[in-house]
């Protein structure tokens, strides 16, 4: 039963996923994107950690982790790309 | 408020206690060789990490502290409930606003807590900080700043602002001491 | 077990990083010093390396004591040990002459340029063909940083050009190294020579593909045609010292085309055996040819060596197409002699551009130069090794690549090609002398002279024309047994992986 | 040995000049002039023997194993042309001294003098044909540098090259003749190549050994049609062309004739070219030479003509020709040098050399004028003087000869032909210079030259006369010893008389002395049919030629190497396609029989986002920006990938390293255009789209031909050790570490060495910092928003406890060094985000050059230690020790060695992003040169 | 799997070459990016696929093979190091030779008209 | 008994996580402007991750050993989204994105932004300084 639980979960992200994939395409702003991008990093650490689950392996709980750390950080990079070029000043 | 630490080998104590849980929740075991490790770097990384903090008012009141995060949390939840409704209910019933509060709070550590839990409650996305002064050493300049709020779906103006300050500025205040 | 085998790459990086550190890296006397030391040290510690070679056979070092095919060592048979003595031998030349000023013209002058030493030492030493790429990389992102050295515009154009292909080889080297591993099981290069002799029919393409496709990647660091276009802008816009380095880099390619497809695709390698020489062979006598033409067309006495050196790789690659031990032995001749003439035609182009003020090295009339007689002996002697004429090692480079044709068609077409390209060079090289030395205007030389460590470098380098051709016959002794060792696969096979292993299939 | 040192002793000559530099002139020709003079001596000393008909050998290894060895003999020939090249060489010696004025560099001079004459008898010398070759690149080195003494003289120079070309390009073709020689024969031995004449004769590739070879002798005896480069040589001085044109170099083509002459001669083939050129050569040369102006340009085309009669001797075939044509050698060279050095006195003491000026010199240089009415009589073939013996001989070879037929007849009438135009220009050379009225336009009044300066035409004049009257005496034996040594032993009967009764032979004399007068007499109407003829000029014409060789080659080159980079990578990318495409297309399939896993949904959307996102990078390529946040997609879903497939490291790294990517590319993006302006024409994305499918297709067939197939490979062998030999449960980062550690010691190695380099690109560079966006919107005025910086602030020590987590756990479970140290690194290079450079740098002031060279020398020392237990580098080492309370713990030194590449990673990537964040900030990277 | 795979292998190749094929800096680098991409998952595809096997010892029964994962390790790192290097080296190009083409000249057609920023 | 428990808060907390997940993109994908988009996965996806990573605790906790480390990726979540929100809403005011005409306090937002160019900068030069 429980597996059936996690295929149908896999199946709501895969579909988010998809409709972060969307927004990233159309935009239509760069912010708009960016959202998509950042979403997308959150999403897949949900993703990461059902894999956890289905393979019954905490291995991949560092990976999630670091989606968490890098994706936060590399959003405010483009961000203060985008604010003032100049992201190291 | 107080911003110098009590004792100067344990520059922040909270923090500190927040590492050492967090070593023990990556180690995830209760071993005594990871309490030891645990506190040895609990001491040492924040130490090591003094220096890239600005000096920011400490928590006075631990126990409010607690309690606070604990409301938020539930108002987490409420509030994704509610935001799950709003998104998936029809748009044109949505009235979305900016709306500029008035900061109570003066220093950086607190009102980055008020938006921060803004954020994560009712409909509500803080925008922007302002007039914002860039954090250097030594200005702490004192101002009136306003906190600029995007609400997905605005009823009263004047109610949101009060459930903020009553519910969320004022208890950080009381913990800060500022 | 001799930790010498490995000296030759940690004692460079060992310096570099003494050279960045306290105390050393204050003063540029100090960084100096302890490079240019370091660098004799290498050399002593390389010849005592060739003589042990010379006396024990092959050897090879397993590091981290892992055994082979399973951890990677490094193979010291007279050849490659051969390779690193030229290499510390020019390196102590160029090291010498950038001595002289030239390193303080940027930053780390000295660091990169020991790296850059370890790169190429390991690219030599090492047996293990993911080894082989990390030291390439090793080499090649040294050489970036060199070549970018005392900055300008021609620099930067062309290191853009330089870094993009080399970024781009690396890449197939990485795939042709996945369709190997992924084919073979294994890394280690005397291992891959077993595995080929006894692969499935199923994946003998599959290999093809991927041995050609490492092919393109020695192809494009030899610089053959048509991968060499990068070559003379590079050379000639980098810094003297660290072009008449780059003399060897190309070397490493003809270097790896001689060990990969002796070794994995020699005899033993059954429908695969000699894959690359029918590319090879034809690829070379152009590259020859394509050089010669550009030392006619060069304008600047730089572009002009630096097409010396795309004949001698094209030279080169014919003769890793013979397969045969004559050519081998000519090959490590002619490497040794070729490489340390460009190298010292480099240092040269530079200080005759420095007398000649405004003009430089382009090949028009200028200021008279300070020190004619100096300069011109050293021209004359390095021209005469170049063009291959007597009595010069050039002569006896030419001698072993001749004879080294066997068959009646690769002498009609090697020989032609060979004396055609060598009247080429000299009908060059007599231009651009008298046009340097002769064509001056004006009757007043400038103030610039050769320094002691520039004249020094220069001698150093330029004493190996005559005295390899003095001791030719001891050297040759030496070739030709370096030539045997290369290509006798079975016995070094039988000396790394063990005698239990032999070679299942079609032999 | 005294062979040797007779070799040796000039060599060493070329050393005294340098040395004696300093010394006054006199002394430093003496000086110069002892070496060959003893080296005449030790000849003179064999030369009983060589007249007994013996010959000596001196051999020395060299190079066995390419056949080259040091290796001499002294026979006849040998000994004659030795006499020749060190008498006359010295008579040079003695006249330059004189010749040269006080401007011209002495030394230089009899340095490359005697480096030549080492060189010719080292030609002479020779026993083994590569060491022959040598010496003969030498002699052309040795003269290019003596012709354009003068460089400051253009012809000087052209000269020079245009002689080094010709000669060059012949010695490359008897490079090749004489190696073919050595195959066929299987030795490089002259002995053995001589002695195996009729092997050679019926070779296949005889031809073309034979045209090989002429093509060597004719370039550099200056046979038609490649005579063309003497002339243009006499731009030299006069010593140079009285030496080297006259006596002794030209002549070395003419000695290889003579040399290899029981190996080559006596075929069909040999008489045809050697006898045709020859007779060319002589009759085109004497032809020429009467209408030359200048006195060397004379004596020069007489020259040629003198070679082509004694080729066209050699090239009869029959052994009194050969005899004949040794005899002329002698001759030639007495009487040619002497006009030459006569020659050289009337330029040096009237100050020119044009006819048309010198004339009446007869007034002021009586005793000079003397010396040279004799030798020039000697070269038209006067009786009584050398020059009308060998010539009688050649007239009685031309009768003798049935080669043409019977068409033979030709050959005596041309060479009749012949003799009259040669006695036409030497009556000119006498007429014109010495009688002929006054001198015009000369700048000096002309004299007699100093009395040394004299003396070598005076002691050859005298000679030429001794050989002409008593001929038996003076040269016999040695005309004996060498026409011997030609013929290989036997030679024909033959006699040095002067007087042979009256025959057709001596009508021919006759003839020509009586049309060569008169000829002479009314060569105003052959002048004038001569001025009608377009005239060549070989200079111009050999210039214009390298000129235009040059402009062909740079056309091609140009046309060949545009300097595009795309064209580059075009040709890589299709040798990829070719070389790795061809073999697919005889493997029969790709499937390999392994099965392939089960695609589910989640896979299915994982490749539909990675092919969406990339295909989306493609096409908003043009939009920085947006072409960034697609690719840094692409990077997740391909971390996402390594997950689903079991290589957590793979993921981790692949995550942290794409992050630190992005924000450097975003840095850059700062200083670079923010959007790509759309120029490539659509055929040339046509064809870049074709070339990347094509190696899209190729590589993703092969991955997959490569995926389906079973495998086994030395990775068993890593699992099972993993544990028990590396001490570590993560079998990859055992590799990393243990393993194959040698890889990842090269790989923080490349990461350094790429922050080195970077700091070195960013010093010195000139910042072009826009002030707005893509869109000319002006950037925001917050630079540090306060809630990230507060953040940021408090994320930094969760960050740290986590890096030294993810570095201790790498042992043994997915993590290690290099991950934590990107991590570390990305924690920080968040708070120069949120601070600024200045912030940080306030409160951690490091070089961070320095933290990467501590790093990789931790690496290092790890790696270095084992050599204490005797271990090889890297060796591991691991033990597990029980601390009372906190149980048991391991230690392992592949933890010091990746605590090296943590500090690398953390060193490096400050480098990198930190120097190029400072370069916008008021201070500069630490050390302030340029790059 | 293996047929999805390769088809994204080559499938980014073919973007990563398409990309260096173009004339600017900028586009160059992200193309070697994505050619790095490919390169990566080719190399570990070498070693086979592998579902739940993570190559830490006592985790599964069958492992994926260990040793493309520590190759492509090695190939990342060394990957990322050359990719910063061209990209200061794209800056310094810019700067230097004041446009961004690989050629460090615009080509004839626009190097009339000012480049975009 | 206690088993099932177990499995079934498990598949409760992963199915409310992946509702929640899909919900803040379904948001981000058909709200009308940015601002708007914005609340979706800022607020969703907290709760939606949360749900998740109890689901995985308690997975664990029932088949392995406890395991609570999903913990410190919520922490790290709800310290995070906030800023990079902020950081991305900072840019949407950059850019001025229009918000859909009836939002209300744009005027205001207007008035903030000039405010908020109190002190003039000195950083911002578009000079080619060498
Ligand atoms: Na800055
Ligand atoms: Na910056």
């Amino acid at each position: 039963m429980l597996e059936n639980v996690i295929f149908l979960v896999f199946g709501m992200i895969s579909l988010a996923l998809l409709l972060n994939l969307w927004r990233l395409l159309v935009g239509p702003s760069i912010p708009d994107r960016i959202l998509a991008l950042d979403t997308m990093f959150i999403n897949s650490i949900a993703l990461i950690i059902l894999y956890g689950l289905l393979m019954g392996s905490p291995l991949y709980f560092e990976a999630a982790l670091l989606i968490a750390m890098l994706g936060f950080v590399s959003t405010v990079a483009v961000c203060k790309f985008l604010l003032r070029g100049d992201i190291i000043e | 408020m107080r911003v110098t630490p009590r004792f100067s080998w344990l520059p922040t104590p909270y923090r500190s206690l927040l590492l050492l849980l967090v070593w023990l929740l990556l180690n995830q075991s209760v071993e005594l060789i990871h309490w030891f490790f645990g506190t040895i770097l609990a001491l040492i990384i924040p130490w090591i990490s003094s220096k890239f903090r600005d000096p920011q008012p400490l928590i006075e009141r631990p126990l409010l502290a607690l309690r606070y995060i604990l409301r938020v949390f539930g108002d987490i939840v409420t509030a994704n409930a509610q935001v799950a409704i709003l998104i998936l209910g029809p748009q044109r019933r949505l009235n979305p606003a900016f709306v500029r509060m008035p900061l109570d709070l003066q220093h950086d550590l607190p009102i980055t807590i008020l938006a921060s839990t803004v954020s994560m409650t009712p409909g509500t996305v803080s925008a922007d900080v302002y007039p914002c002064h860039d954090t250097q050493p030594g200005d702490a300049e004192i101002t009136q700043r306003w906190l600029l709020i995007h609400v997905l779906n605005l009823e009263d103006e004047a109610e949101l602002i009060a459930t903020i300050k009553s519910r969320y500025e004022a208890p950080l205040k009381e913990i800060f001491q500022c | 077990m001799s930790h010498l085998i490995i000296a030759p790459i940690l004692l460079p990086i060992f310096t570099a990083l003494l050279i960045m550190l306290p105390p050393i890296h204050y003063s540029p006397m100090r960084r100096r010093w302890v490079s240019m030391i370091s660098t004799v040290i290498l050399l002593i510690l390389t010849v005592c390396l060739l003589v042990q070679t010379q006396q024990n056979g092959v050897a090879f070092y397993a590091l981290g004591a892992w055994q082979p095919p399973f951890g990677i060592i490094l193979v010291a048979d007279i050849f490659s040990v051969s390779m690193v003595c030229l290499t510390s031998f020019l390196a102590l030349g160029a090291i010498c002459y950038g001595s002289a000023g030239e390193d303080e013209r940027g930053s780390f002058f000295h660091p990169l340029f020991q790296f850059q030493l370890m790169g190429i030492n390991g690219a030599f030493l090492t047996g293990d063909l993911f080894n082989l790429f990390v030291f390439f990389e090793v080499l090649l992102i040294a050489s970036y940083g060199l070549l970018v050295h005392a900055g300008g515009k021609n620099k930067t154009k062309a290191a853009v050009h330089y870094v993009v292909l080399n970024l781009a080889g690396s890449a197939v080297f990485l795939f042709s190294l996945g369709i190997l591993y992924g084919t073979l099981g294994t890394l280690n290069i005397a291992d891959m020579a077993v595995q080929v002799a006894k692969l499935p029919p199923e994946n003998l393409m599959l290999v093809k593909s991927g041995g050609l496709l490492l092919l393109i990647v020695f192809a494009l660091k030899a610089a053959i045609l048509p991968l060499q276009f990068w070559l003379p802008a590079t050379y000639s816009a980098a810094s003297p010292p660290v072009a008449a380095l780059f003399a060897v880099m190309t070397k490493i390619g003809t270097y790896s085309l001689l060990r990969v497809y002796t070794t994995i695709f020699g005899e033993q390698a059954g429908p695969l055996a000699g894959m690359a020489s029918d590319w090879l062979w034809p690829l070379g006598l152009a590259t020859i040819m394509l050089g010669a033409i550009g030392v006619l067309a060069s304008q600047d006495f730089r572009k002009l060596v630096a097409n010396l050196v795309i004949i001698s790789v094209g030279t080169l690659v014919t003769l890793v197409s013979l397969q045969s031990t004559a050519a081998t032995s000519a090959i490590l001749y002619y490497t040794v002699h070729s490489t340390l003439v460009c190298g010292a035609l480099f240092l040269l182009a530079d200080v005759i551009g420095a007398q000649r003020g405004k003009a430089g090295d382009r090949l028009v009339p200028g200021r008279r130069m300070a020190q004619p007689a100096l300069l011109g002996t050293m021209f004359i002697v390095a021209a005469i090794a170049a063009a291959g004429l007597p009595p010069l090692s050039g002569f006896v480079g030419k001698l072993m690549i001749l004879q080294a044709a066997s068959s009646p068609m690769q002498q009609i077409l090697l020989w032609s090609v060979i004396l055609l390209s060598s009247l080429m060079v000299l009908i060059g090289l007599s231009r651009a002398g008298s046009v340097l030395f002769w064509r001056v205007s004006g009757n007043e030389a400038g103030p610039e002279r050769v320094l002691p460590l520039q004249a020094f470098a220069l001698v150093w380098l330029l004493l190996a024309a005559p005295l390899m051709a003095v001791f030719a016959g001891p050297l040759t002794e030496l070739t030709f047994a370096a030539a045997d060792q290369i290509r006798d696969i079975q016995s070094s096979i039988a000396i790394i992986l063990g005698d239990t292993t032999t070679f299942g299939g079609t032999p | 040995m005294t062979l040797l040192w007779i070799l040796l002793l000039p060599l060493l000559g070329t050393l005294v000049p340098v040395l004696t530099a300093s010394w006054r002139r006199s002394a430093c020709a003496t000086a110069t002039a002892i070496p060959p003079a003893i080296a005449l001596m030790l000849l003179f000393y064999h030369s009983s023997a060589i007249f007994a008909g013996e010959s000596f050998r001196y051999t020395l290894g060299w190079i066995p194993l390419l056949g080259l060895d040091v290796s001499l003999r002294l026979d006849g020939l040998a000994f004659l042309f030795s006499l020749l090249i060190l008498g006359i060489g010295l008579l040079i010696i003695l006249y330059a001294r004189y010749y040269l004025s006080e401007q011209d560099s002495m030394p230089r001079f009899y340095a490359y003098l005697m480096l030549f004459m080492t060189a010719m008898m080292g030609i002479v010398l020779s026993n083994n044909v590569l060491q022959l070759w040598l010496f003969w690149e030498l002699t052309s080195i040795s003269s290019f540098l003596l012709i354009s003494y003068w460089w400051h003289k253009s012809e000087a120079r052209r000269g020079a090259r245009m002689a080094l070309t010709v000669t060059g390009a012949g010695g490359l073709c008897l490079l090749a003749a004489l190696l073919l020689l050595g195959q066929i024969t299987g030795s490089y031995d002259l002995d053995v190549i001589l002695a195996s004449g009729a092997v050679i004769q019926q070779h296949a590739w005889y031809p073309l050994v034979l045209v090989l070879f002429l093509l060597g002798c004719f370039t550099k005896s200056a046979q038609f049609p490649f005579h063309f480069w003497l002339p243009n040589a006499m731009a030299a001085p006069t010593p140079v062309s009285a030496y080297l044109h006259s006596a002794t170099m030209v002549k070395a083509g003419i000695f290889l004739l003579a040399r290899f002459y029981p190996a080559m001669a006596g075929t069909e083939l040999w008489f045809l070219l050697v006898s045709m050129t020859g007779l060319t050569t002589l009759l085109v040369g004497a032809y020429l030479a009467l209408f030359k102006h200048d006195l060397k340009g004379l004596l020069a085309y007489s020259t040629i003509s003198h070679l082509g009669l004694i080729t066209l001797l050699f090239g009869m075939g029959t052994d009194l020709a050969a005899v004949a044509g040794v005899f002329h050698i002698i001759n030639h060279a007495t009487f040619k040098a002497s006009l030459f050095m006569a020659a050289g006195i009337i330029d040096h003491e009237s100050g020119s050399r044009d006819m048309r000026k010198l004339n009446g010199l007869w007034h002021f240089m009586p005793i000079t004028a003397t010396l040279a009415m004799v030798a020039a009589a000697a070269m038209a073939g006067v009786p009584l003087l050398n020059g009308f013996l060998s010539k009688e001989m050649f007239f009685v070879e031309t009768l003798q000869q049935h080669l043409l037929g019977s068409l033979s007849w030709i050959i005596p009438v041309l060479a009749t032909v012949a003799g009259v135009f040669s006695v036409a220009y030497s009556t000119r050379f006498i007429h014109d210079v010495f009688f002929n009225g006054k001198p015009k336009g000369l700048t000096k009044t002309p004299h007699e030259p100093p009395r040394y300066m004299r003396m070598p035409v005076e002691v050859l004049v005298v000679l030429c006369i001794l050989v002409g009257i008593a001929p038996g005496y003076i040269v016999g034996d040695l005309l004996h010893a060498a026409s011997s040594a030609v013929l290989g032993g036997t030679v024909p009967e033959y006699s040095l008389a002067i007087w042979h009764g009256f025959n057709v032979a001596l009508l021919m004399s006759v003839v020509a002395l009586a049309g060569g007068a008169l000829i002479y007499m009314n060569r105003k109407h052959l002048f004038d049919f001569q001025n009608t003829l377009p005239g060549v000029d070989a200079i111009n014409t050999f210039e214009l030629a390298m000129k235009s060789l040059t402009k062909r080659c740079q056309q091609l080159y140009g046309w060949l190497d545009n300097g595009s980079l795309q064209r580059y990578l075009v040709f890589l990318l299709s040798a990829v396609v070719v070389l790795a495409g061809l073999p697919l297309l005889q493997l029969d399939t790709l499937f390999g029989g392994r099965p392939e896993l089960p695609v589910d949904a989640v896979n299915a959307t994982g490749a539909a986002m990675l092919l969406i996102t990339a295909f989306a990078t493609v096409v908003f390529h043009r939009q920085r920006v947006v072409a960034l946040l697609m690719i840094s997609v692409v990077g997740l879903m391909v971390s996402i990938a390594f997950t689903r497939f079991s290589a957590p490291d793979l993921a981790l790294t692949q995550l942290s390293v794409e992050v630190v990517t992005i924000i450097l590319l975003m840095l850059a993006l700062f200083f670079l255009p923010h959007k790509t302006p759309k120029q490539s024409s659509p055929t040339r994305v046509i064809r870049d789209i074709s070339l990347a499918s094509m190696v899209g297709v190729v590589i993703g067939s092969i991955s997959y031909a490569i995926m389906t197939r079973p495998f086994n490979s030395i990775s068993d062998y890593f699992l099972a050790n993993a544990k028990t030999g590396g001490g570590g449960t993560n079998v990859v980062n055992v590799i990393l570490v243990d393993f194959r550690g040698f890889d990842t010691f090269g790989e923080i190695a490349v990461l350094g060495i790429a922050s080195l380099g970077i700091f070195k690109l960013l010093t010195r560079i000139p910042v072009f910092k826009p002030s707005s966006d893509g869109e000319g919107r002006p950037w925001a005025l917050e630079r540090h928003p306060v809630l990230l910086a507060t953040v940021s602030q408090s994320l930094l020590p969760l960050a740290l406890m986590v890096s030294v987590f993810i570095f201790f756990r790498g042992h043994n479970l997915p993590g290690g060094g290099f991950i934590a140290g990107l991590v570390t690194a990305v924690a920080l290079i968040l708070q120069y985000i949120a601070h600024g450079v200045e912030w940080v740098k306030s409160r951690m002031n490091i070089e961070y050059q320095r933290v990467v060279a501590v790093g990789l020398m931790i690496a290092l020392v790890t790696g270095v230690a084992s050599w204490l237990f005797n271990k090889p580098f890297l060796t591991s080492w691991f033990d597990y020790f029980d601390i009372p309370l906190l149980g048991k713990i391991e230690l392992a030194s592949a933890i010091a060695f990746d605590a090296g590449v943590y500090v690398t990673v953390v060193g490096s990537t400050l480098l990198i992003l930190a120097s190029l964040g400072k370069m916008t900030t008021s201070h500069r990277p630490v050390h302030t040169e340029s790059i | 799997m293996e047929s999805l795979l390769a088809g994204c292998i080559g499938f980014l190749t073919a973007c990563g070459v398409f990309l260096l094929l173009r004339g600017r800096t900028f586009p160059v680098v992200v193309g070697l990016t994505m050619l790095a991409y490919a390169v990566n998952l080719f190399l570990f595809s070498s070693g086979r696929l592998t579902l739940q096997g993570a190559a830490v010892l006592g985790t599964t029964d069958n492992y994926a093979d260990p040793l493309p994962q520590a190759l492509v390790l090695t190939a990342i790192v060394i990957g990322f190091a050359m990719t910063a290097y061209l990209v200061i080296l794209a800056i310094r190009a810019r700067a230097d030779l004041g446009n961004d083409h690989v050629d460090g000249k615009l080509p004839e057609n626009e190097s009339s008209r000012k480049e975009s920023r | 008994m206690m088993q099932n428990w177990m499995e079934w808060a498990v598949a409760f907390f992963l199915l409310l996580g992946g509702c929640f997940v899909l919900i803040g993109s379904i948001g981000l994908s058909r709200m009308p402007d940015f601002f708007m988009r914005l609340h979706g996965p800022t607020k969703a996806t907290t709760l939606g991750m949360g749900g998740i990573l109890l689901g995985s605790i308690f997975y664990f906790s029932l088949s392995h050993s406890v395991s609570v480390h999903e913990l410190l990726i919520t922490i790290f979540l709800l310290i995070t989204a906030p800023i990079s929100a902020h950081m991305l809403i900072k840019t949407a005011l950059h850019h001025q994105l229009k918000a859909i005409d009836r939002t209300r306090g744009e005027r205001e937002l207007k008035q903030s932004q000039q405010e908020g160019s109190g002190k003039p900068k000195k950083a911002l030069t578009g000079t080619n300084k060498p």
